[in-house]
């Protein structure tokens, strides 16, 4: 038993020499980048006018790089999946939350709602968007799961699954209509820009929330059988 | 006479036998062996000599009749007729019928040979008639005549071997396979002492002149009276004739070897008379007389071959020293056979019980005892090989242990994140390399 | 050297102390946590270069890179937790078979 | 005709129809394969724009590299997306037959989902799109491989997350270096403006670290057997075959365009450690009990022969790599594909016992002689044609050990195949409880199989296909 | 595609298709199989005369698909092609015959009869093999066909013996392609030409083409059982008769020792070889091959064991033939490529009736046996004896024409080669044939069949009487236009041509 305490007490400290080299070594290359280098950043204040969006970082996330956003919308819908496809959602357990959080959600809930809504339309000229107000959302969700509200049964059929592709299906159904109508994927119109960016958003933080807090949830929600 | 018609008639003496020797047909005639000598006595018939040359067969093969061959094939003739009719051979479908066979096998080589006049198609016929010959002498003798079969047999695989070699030789030499022109092509040749040796070898052993003699007195003890016959006329009397046929004599002088022949000759003829007088047994004399006859030939050989002006002298006697010998033997063993058959005299009372297997006998057994000698020698060994071996096992055991252990600590995810890191940065090193 | 700098190397920390927990701790949800400072870290190093910009604002680009990345390492962290769960569930541990010594 | 993306089509596609097999699960059988067979059209259609026109460069957005996300298909890229879409469309069929009895209701959008990233994957041309891809197959691969249910699969698929999320780590530090190098994460700029430097040597260490991981390359395959050998067998099929090639491909490309300044030495170790996982992959798949964990090994082995090239470094050799990899996609999804039948058949895996089933499924055992061929490298299969363009390109650069390597690995898999075809010929009592296997997986896998030997038999098409665009360089194969 | 492109391949389908449809059919469809496998036997026989008349007319058979950049599969039917292809095809139709005759009734025809076409398919392919890759992809192809042949029973030890046939193949098939691609990647090319193709880089890369030398040769003499390779036909005796004969005389140990002829003639070229200094060895190689396999055989008790050691022995007299360099010992070792096929077809054919009808295995439970089946050991004395080189038989003709080689080579001790070698050939059947013909029989056979009037099955009679006959016809023949005698004068007329 010593022996292999031992040996393992060698390996962390081996380890941690390794892992010292690491650190030293990338710390040294990130040393050695270059201090000053505009990146891509001329290029965004460039065609920021045309993308539909004043805040560089939603321009660059919802038209810029959009495509990155598009898959990404579809990795968090992937892992509800993955999620799903382990275990259906856990029984309802039956201890009460207690009066505190009880009344916390009823005030904070309605609230993250509307911060929510603020985040999203502020998106498009400063920092904000869609990830951030279905972040809030989520948190919302999250609140009311704590507090042991479920969404009923006809709720988490298709209209559920719904809900949750919406994001993703907004901004692949714009991409095709786009392509459609002869240009390329994700090539907005700049006249209609800020519209569809609004749009996808839109969609998106509906999706983001209500996915969040489904993953909060941990399973695949019951369903009413069908007939 | 046309050639289609003399190659017809030539192919036809040694081929309608060979067509009667499958049991089909030959058990559904009713004199198939006469029937087979028919073509032979017509081409005896025939008065002219001709002879004809086969392109596609074999290599090329000659057949044809001279002055020489004429008398020999009336000798087979006569000889082959006469033990046909002895022979009484079954007719009926459901006898043993491979008695016949084998007659008219080797009547097929024995009449081939001697119209071959090349040496492959002398070859070839004389092996056909060996190995048929072998078939009669076995199939219808004792345990004896078996014995007598398989040293015949021996020696006519070595013989037979001998003389490929000499063919393989005289091929090298020369192109045309046909006697007279090998003789030419042979006297002028370096490897003519090769030559000499191993066609008298060959033919020594076929014949069974002395020291390679000892089937001779045990086929004639136990074969068959009617098989026995042959013996003189079929295997002796064409290996002498094919001495003959095959040596340059009276091309070349070879004195050393025909002295040494000579020799062997005398010591034959000496050693016959000796070992016939001790054995005093008639069913023996047919035997020791052969070995007296071939030796007085091959001392008359030998004599041709130191001299060649002696041999031109006697040369065309030879055949008929050969004919003669051979219905001399005939005689003689018919006529043993025929007191026998009237019992005026014990078939081979003591030496028959002597059933003590010869020298020549033993070698298969000799090279087995050797070869499970070897067994027993190379044992140890296996031994050894077989516990290294498991000893392999076990470590091969140990090696599989090992493996599962990499595998498995390979598999853990410390070691694998670890090596992982070291990787990361060995890349990192090699790519600033 | 700038801030710029200090922050990426505390974000080269965080990924060599996340790649060391990731390593040593056994307990599935420490590496889970393990991988979440490690994805910190990077984020960290790529967020703070941008802002070697010569202007006033830092490059908008890595910054988009950041929120994708936080989204992916979520759903990531999310999927890991359910499976840890049912991992657990299962096997009676929370843990890896072949994570036995600890 | 010519205008229309069919690069992007075939990655929307299967996003499509991964949400609608999602939105309506009863009905995703028929939606999956009516996708499948459009993605496969997409893929065609890609297919003769790029021999028609050449390489093709798309720019997402309109914007273009470097604001914008180009995506770029040269034969490379294209042959990935074909051997995935014709792996992809067999997996699809023979799911069908294989979640007949349990089914299950997410394996059609998860497994779309999966066929979008890895078309997303081939045709990008950005690094850090590259990441969002590979953290989609990531993600997707291992919700599959969980599918299975039960410890082993369970267990399986959460070291597969740590690994994946630990590698793709690794990529990200790696592309966060790069970026802040040069400014771009696009291929194309970043291999115009490559120059080494630290961080340059740093993230060609990382990112190859990371993509190694997620390849399994020897020493670093110890979660790939586990999580091979306990997936569903359509699942087994589509890691093996396609998922761990993903991240090859990324390797691929790197070294090709974004690393030319690749040390010798670097390409002489990761090729060192291709021959440690052909030989150890080899012995480990032989000595195994079970039939899926021999196949998933032999993933090992065979993953090893790709990193052959490398410190050769010819275009005939990355051609041989090029083809070992589609006649190994082909031939490993046909192995893991009857070994799913002989395990629905006879309900195990356990080889020693493998001949009460072996000979009463004779379309299944044809299928896994036939891959076997090819992943010996016996003519003619597509594996054959691949070991002949490195052996060949092994000792026109004088590097025989390589073609020692070559050649035992081809003994030991000769070895392990035979060791189970052995079985199929054996007569053995009749086993009673076995059920039936539907017709369709059997004859799924004996396509896929006969693909890869057909690969053998017609690669003067492939080999020109990868000429397209010179992913390889312009030295010619001799 | 015109005709004379076309054939080749036409020859190689006539096999493969009846092949691929026979998998498919059900077993108890007899007749379509059958007919299917006669049919394609004799389409394929016919297609060969058309060719052999062509190429003895001046045609030129070649079909050339691509296979790789600069490679392609060339199935081209030259002399040496037509050789090969007129044995295989006729040894074809017989081995099918009796092959038909002897599964009668026995499980996974379908399956049996698919393997066999497959079998013969590579084997022609191998004959027509244009070059040496497509030679490569026959052999290997041959190999794997092969194999469900020889585990055919699925006994354990049918099973081992595959194993061991598959470990001494593949590793063979494995060495093979190693010095195929190492000689492509030296000569840039691998058609077969009568010179050779690497005459130019013999001052260059002398070491590499020794080594690659010895790398092909160890390859091909794995299916050739070159001692100390030999190891796996002993064990592959466990075959079905019919299998046994298309390992030892159609198809396997053909291809290999073909191969050995093909590398040493038309990849190297025989001046060259002979300038590399490696024919010497290759014909001490066989030499030995011959003695030893002839030794071994000598104290075999299982009949298709002697016969198969007797294989080992007989097939390197080809080998010795090519490494003699000359042009009689080449006629030697072509010639005798036919007929050892023919003689040893007929000895396991009768191997197999004695088997099939007495349930005879060894030799001594062979007492006699003369008697009982008397068409059967007919046949198998004419092909011992023609094992043995007794004239007027096949294998005269051979051993005439190597040791006229020999000779003309001044390599005497080839002689004594064969002559040692005839010595053991005699040594270990005829004590076969004396115990078959001169031995009385015993009361009961070990497990004995009936036919009615018949000896044996008519089919499975039928195959070894004719290859009797043709044994004695190749020897008796030799001379004739067309025997194989003179098509083998013909091919080594063009290698040697000045």
């Amino acid at each position: 038993m010593t022996r292999v305490v031992e040996k393992q007490t060698l390996f962390r400290w081996l380890l941690v020499a390794l892992l010292s080299l690491l650190a030293v070594g990338l710390g040294y290359a990130v040393l050695s980048l270059p201090t000053q280098t505009p990146g891509l950043s001329d290029f965004v204040t460039e065609n920021i006018e045309t993308s539909g969006a004043r805040n560089p970082v939603t321009a660059v996330l919802l038209n810029f790089r959009g495509y990155d956003t598009l898959l990404e919308m579809g990795v968090l819908l992937l892992a509800l999946l993955g999620v799903w496809s382990l275990s259906s959602a856990p029984e309802q357990s039956e201890a009460s939350p207690g009066p505190v959080l009880d009344m916390l959600s009823r005030l904070l809930v309605p609230l993250l709602i509307l911060v929510a809504g603020y985040l999203l339309w502020v998106g498009a000229r400063a920092p904000g968007g869609a990830f951030q107000a279905g972040a809030v959302l989520g948190a919302a969700g999250v609140l009311l799961l704590l507090v042991g509200w479920r969404p009923g049964a006809r709720f988490s059929g298709l209209p559920l699954r719904i809900t949750l592709v919406m994001g993703l299906g907004a901004f692949v159904a714009v991409g095709l209509v786009l392509i459609l109508v002869g240009r390329r994927l994700l090539e907005y119109p700049p006249p209609f820009a800020a519209a569809l960016i609004l749009l996808i958003e839109a969609a998106a933080t509906l999706s983001i929330g209500i996915t969040l807090a489904a993953l909060f949830l941990g399973g695949r929600p019951e369903e009413r059988p069908q007939r | 006479m046309n050639t289609t018609l003399s190659l017809f008639l030539l192919l036809s003496v040694p081929g309608v036998p060979l067509l009667l020797a499958l049991p089909a047909l030959h058990s559904r005639l009713s004199w198939p062996c006469h029937l087979a000598i028919l073509p032979a006595v017509i081409l005896l018939l025939t008065p002219a000599v001709f002879s004809i040359e086969v392109p596609w067969l074999l290599f090329g093969t000659g057949l044809g009749v001279g002055g020489a061959s004429r008398l020999l094939l009336a000798m087979s003739v006569v000889l082959w007729a006469a033990v046909a009719t002895l022979l009484r051979l079954p007719t009926s479908r459901s006898a043993d019928n491979r008695l016949a066979t084998f007659f008219l096998l080797t009547m097929a080589g024995n009449l081939g040979t001697i119209i071959a006049t090349g040496l492959v198609g002398f070859f070839a016929f004389s092996t056909l008639m060996g190995y048929g010959f072998y078939g009669l002498l076995v199939t219808t003798g004792n345990a004896g005549a078996r014995r007598a079969g398989r040293a015949y047999l021996g020696l006519l695989i070595l013989a037979d071997l001998a003389l490929f070699e000499v063919l393989l030789i005289t091929a090298a030499t020369t192109g045309d396979l046909g006697f007279e022109a090998v003789h030419h092509a042979m006297a002028q040749s370096s490897s003519l002492g090769l030559y000499l040796s191993m066609v008298v070898f060959a033919f020594a052993a076929k014949a069974g002149v002395w020291p390679l003699h000892f089937w001779l007195p045990l086929a004639f003890r136990s074969a068959r009276p009617t098989v026995a016959l042959l013996l003189g006329g079929v295997p002796v009397a064409m290996a002498l004739f094919g001495m003959v046929r095959w040596l340059p004599l009276g091309e070349i002088t070879s004195p050393k070897l025909g002295l040494i022949i000579q020799s062997i000759g005398v010591a034959a003829m000496l050693y016959a008379i000796l070992t016939g007088l001790i054995r005093a047994q008639l069913k023996l004399l047919p035997a020791y007389a052969a070995i007296i006859t071939t030796g007085l030939f091959v001392t008359a050989l030998g004599a041709g071959l130191a001299d060649p002006a002696a041999w031109a002298e006697y040369k065309s006697l030879a055949h008929f020293y050969i004919v003669s010998l051979g219905f001399g033997l005939a005689v003689l063993a018919a006529t043993i056979g025929w007191l026998q058959a009237r019992r005026e005299y014990p078939a081979t009372p003591a030496m028959q019980t002597d059933d003590s297997i010869p020298w020549f006998e033993r070698w298969p057994g000799t090279v087995v005892r050797w070869g499970a000698k070897i067994g027993l020698d190379i044992l140890p060994g296996l031994r050894s090989s077989w516990l290294a071996k498991v000893g392999c096992l076990r470590q091969i055991c140990a090696r599989q242990r090992t493996l599962d252990n990499i595998e498995r600590s390979l598999q853990r995810w410390t070691f694998a994140s670890t090596l992982l890191l070291l990787l990361a940065m060995v890349s990192v090193f090699l790519a600033a390399c | 050297m700038s801030h710029v700098f200090l922050y990426a190397l505390v974000g080269v920390g965080l990924f060599t102390l996340g790649l060391y927990t990731l390593i040593v701790c056994a307990h599935l949800l420490r590496k889970i946590l393990a991988i979440n400072v490690m994805g910190s870290g990077v984020f960290l190093l790529l967020v703070a270069l941008g802002g070697r910009t010569p202007g006033a604002i830092p490059d908008p680009v890595p910054h988009a890179m950041v929120i994708t990345g936080i989204v992916v390492a979520v759903s990531a962290t999310a999927l890991a937790l359910a499976l840890m769960l049912r991992v657990r569930a299962e096997t009676g541990r929370p843990r890896l078979p072949e994570e036995r010594l600890k | 005709m010519v205008n229309t993306p069919w690069g992007v089509m075939a990655i929307l596609l299967p996003l499509v129809g991964a949400l609608v097999c999602f939105l309506w699960p009863r009905r995703s059988v028929l939606l999956g394969l009516v996708t499948a067979i459009g993605v496969v059209t997409c893929v065609a259609g890609l297919g003769w724009q790029v021999v028609v026109l050449g390489a093709q460069r798309y720019a997402v957005g309109g914007w273009g590299a470097p604001l914008g996300i180009d995506l770029y298909a040269d034969g490379l890229s294209l042959l990935m997306l074909m051997v995935t879409a014709g792996v992809g469309l067999g997996i699809s069929v023979y799911s069908t037959g294989y979640f007949e009895r349990k089914p299950s209701a997410l394996f059609w959008p998860l497994w779309l989902f999966l066929w979008a990233a890895l078309n997303a994957l081939f045709l990008s041309a950005d690094i850090f799109n590259l990441y969002v891809t590979l953290e989609l197959l990531g993600l997707a691969a291992v919700a599959l491989v969980a599918l299975a249910g039960g410890a082993d699969a369970l267990t399986s698929a959460m070291r597969y997350l740590l690994v994946s999320l630990l590698g793709s780590l690794f990529y990200l530090l790696g592309v966060a270096l790069l970026y802040h190098s040069f400014g771009s994460v696009d291929i194309a700029i970043l291999a115009q403006r490559m120059e080494p430097s630290p961080p340059v040597w740093a993230a060609v260490g990382l990112m190859s670290a990371g993509l190694l991981l997620k390849t399994a390359l020897f020493p670093l395959h110890f979660w790939l057997p586990p999580a091979h050998a306990s997936a569903p067998a359509p699942v087994s099929a589509l890691l093996s075959a396609l998922v761990v090639k993903a991240s090859f491909y990324i390797l691929l490309r790197l070294w090709l365009e974004v690393f030319p300044l690749g040390s010798a030495a670097l390409g002489q170790l990761l090729g060192l450690l291709g021959a440690a996982a052909v030989l150890w992959g080899g012995i480990q798949a032989l000595r195994q009990t079970r039939l899926k964990l021999l196949i998933a090994y032999s993933t090992v082995a065979q993953l090893g022969y790709f990193f052959l090239a490398f410190p050769l470094g010819t275009a005939t050799a990355w051609k041989g790599t090029l083809y070992l990899l589609l006649s190994h996609a082909l031939a490993k999804a046909a192995m893991f594909m009857a070994a799913g039948n002989i395990m629905r058949f006879g309900g195990h895996d356990r080889i020693a016992d493998l001949d009460r089933v072996a000979h009463r499924l004779p379309l299944t055992v044809t299928a896994f002689a036939l891959a076997g061929i090819s992943i010996i490298g016996l003519p003619p299969s597509g594996g054959f044609i691949g070991k002949w363009l490195l052996l060949d390109a092994s000792l026109r650069a004088g590097q025989w050990w390589w073609v020692v390597i070559l050649i035992l690995g081809g003994l030991l898999a000769a070895a392990y195949v035979f060791k189970v075809i052995g079985y199929a010929f054996t007569q053995a009592g009749v086993l009673h409880e076995t059920r039936t296997v539907p017709i369709i997986m059997e004859w799924v896998a004996l396509a896929l199989a006969l693909g890869a030997i057909l690969l053998g038999l017609f690669a003067p098409w492939p080999l020109a296909l990868m000429e397209i665009g010179l992913p390889f360089g312009r030295e010619s194969a001799g | 595609m015109n005709w004379d492109a076309g054939l080749p391949l036409l020859i190689l389908s006539s096999s493969l298709l009846p092949g691929l449809v026979i998998f498919f059919l059900p077993e108890e469809r007899v007749a379509t199989r059958t007919t299917l496998n006669l049919g394609g036997a004799l389409l394929k026989l016919v297609l060969v005369g058309v060719m052999v008349w062509g190429v003895f007319h001046g045609h030129h058979y070649e079909t050339r698909l691509p296979l790789l950049p600069g490679l392609d599969l060339v199935l081209r039917a030259d002399a040496e092609a037509v050789l090969f292809v007129t044995l295989s095809s006729v040894l074809w139709l017989v081995t099918t015959i009796y092959a038909i005759g002897y599964l009668e009734g026995s499980p996974h025809r379908s399956r049996f009869f698919g393997f066999f076409s497959l079998c013969v398919t590579a084997t022609i392919g191998v004959a027509l093999a244009g070059n040496l890759i497509t030679f490569l992809l026959f052999y290997e192809l041959l190999t794997l066909a092969t194999y469900p042949l020889i585990v055919h029973r699925g006994t354990e030890v049918a099973r081992q013996a595959g194993r061991t046939y598959l470990t001494y193949t593949i590793a063979g098939g494995a060495l093979l392609l190693v010095g195929t691609v190492w000689i492509y990647s030296l000569a840039g090319s691998l058609e077969f030409t009568h010179r050779g193709f690497v005459a130019e880089l013999v001052d260059t890369h002398r070491a590499a083409l020794i080594v690659i030398f010895v790398l092909l040769i160890a390859g091909l003499g794995v299916k050739a059982a070159l001692v100390p390779l030999h190891g796996w036909l002993p064990q592959a005796m466990v075959a079905p008769a019919p299998v046994s004969a298309l390992l030892h005389a159609v198809a396997v140990v053909k291809a290999g020792a073909f191969g050995i002829v093909r590398v040493v003639d038309d990849v190297f070229g025989v001046e060259v070889a002979a300038n590399l200094g490696v024919t010497g060895p290759l014909a001490a190689v066989a030499a030995v091959t011959i003695i030893y396999g002839s030794l071994r055989a000598l104290f075999q008790d299982d009949l298709k064991r002697r016969l198969a050691f007797s294989t080992i022995s007989q097939v390197s007299y080809i080998i010795l033939g090519i490494a003699i360099v000359g042009p009689a010992a080449t006629i030697g070792g072509l010639v005798h490529l036919v007929h050892q096929g023919v003689m040893k077809i007929t000895l396991f054919f009768c191997a197999g009736n004695l088997a099939e009808t007495l349930g005879i295995h060894k030799i001594s439970e062979m007492n006699g046996v003369g008697r009982r089946m008397p068409w059967t050991m007919a046949a198998f004395t004419i092909g011992a004896l023609g094992m043995i080189g007794v004239p007027p038989l096949a294998g005269f003709i051979s051993k005439w024409y190597l040791g006229l080689g020999a000779l003309a080579a001044g390599q005497g001790w080839v002689v004594f080669v064969l002559a040692g070698s005839s010595l053991l050939n005699a040594g270990y059947f005829l004590p076969i044939l004396y115990a078959a013909w001169f031995k009385a029989p015993p009361d009961a056979w070990p497990a004995e069949r009936t036919w009615g009037r018949r000896e044996t099955f008519w089919l499975l009679l039928a195959p070894p009487v004719v290859t009797a006959l043709l044994t004695l016809a190749a020897g008796l023949l030799a001379s004739a236009p067309f025997s194989p005698l003179q098509w083998a004068r013909f091919i080594t007329a063009q290698e040697y041509m000045p």
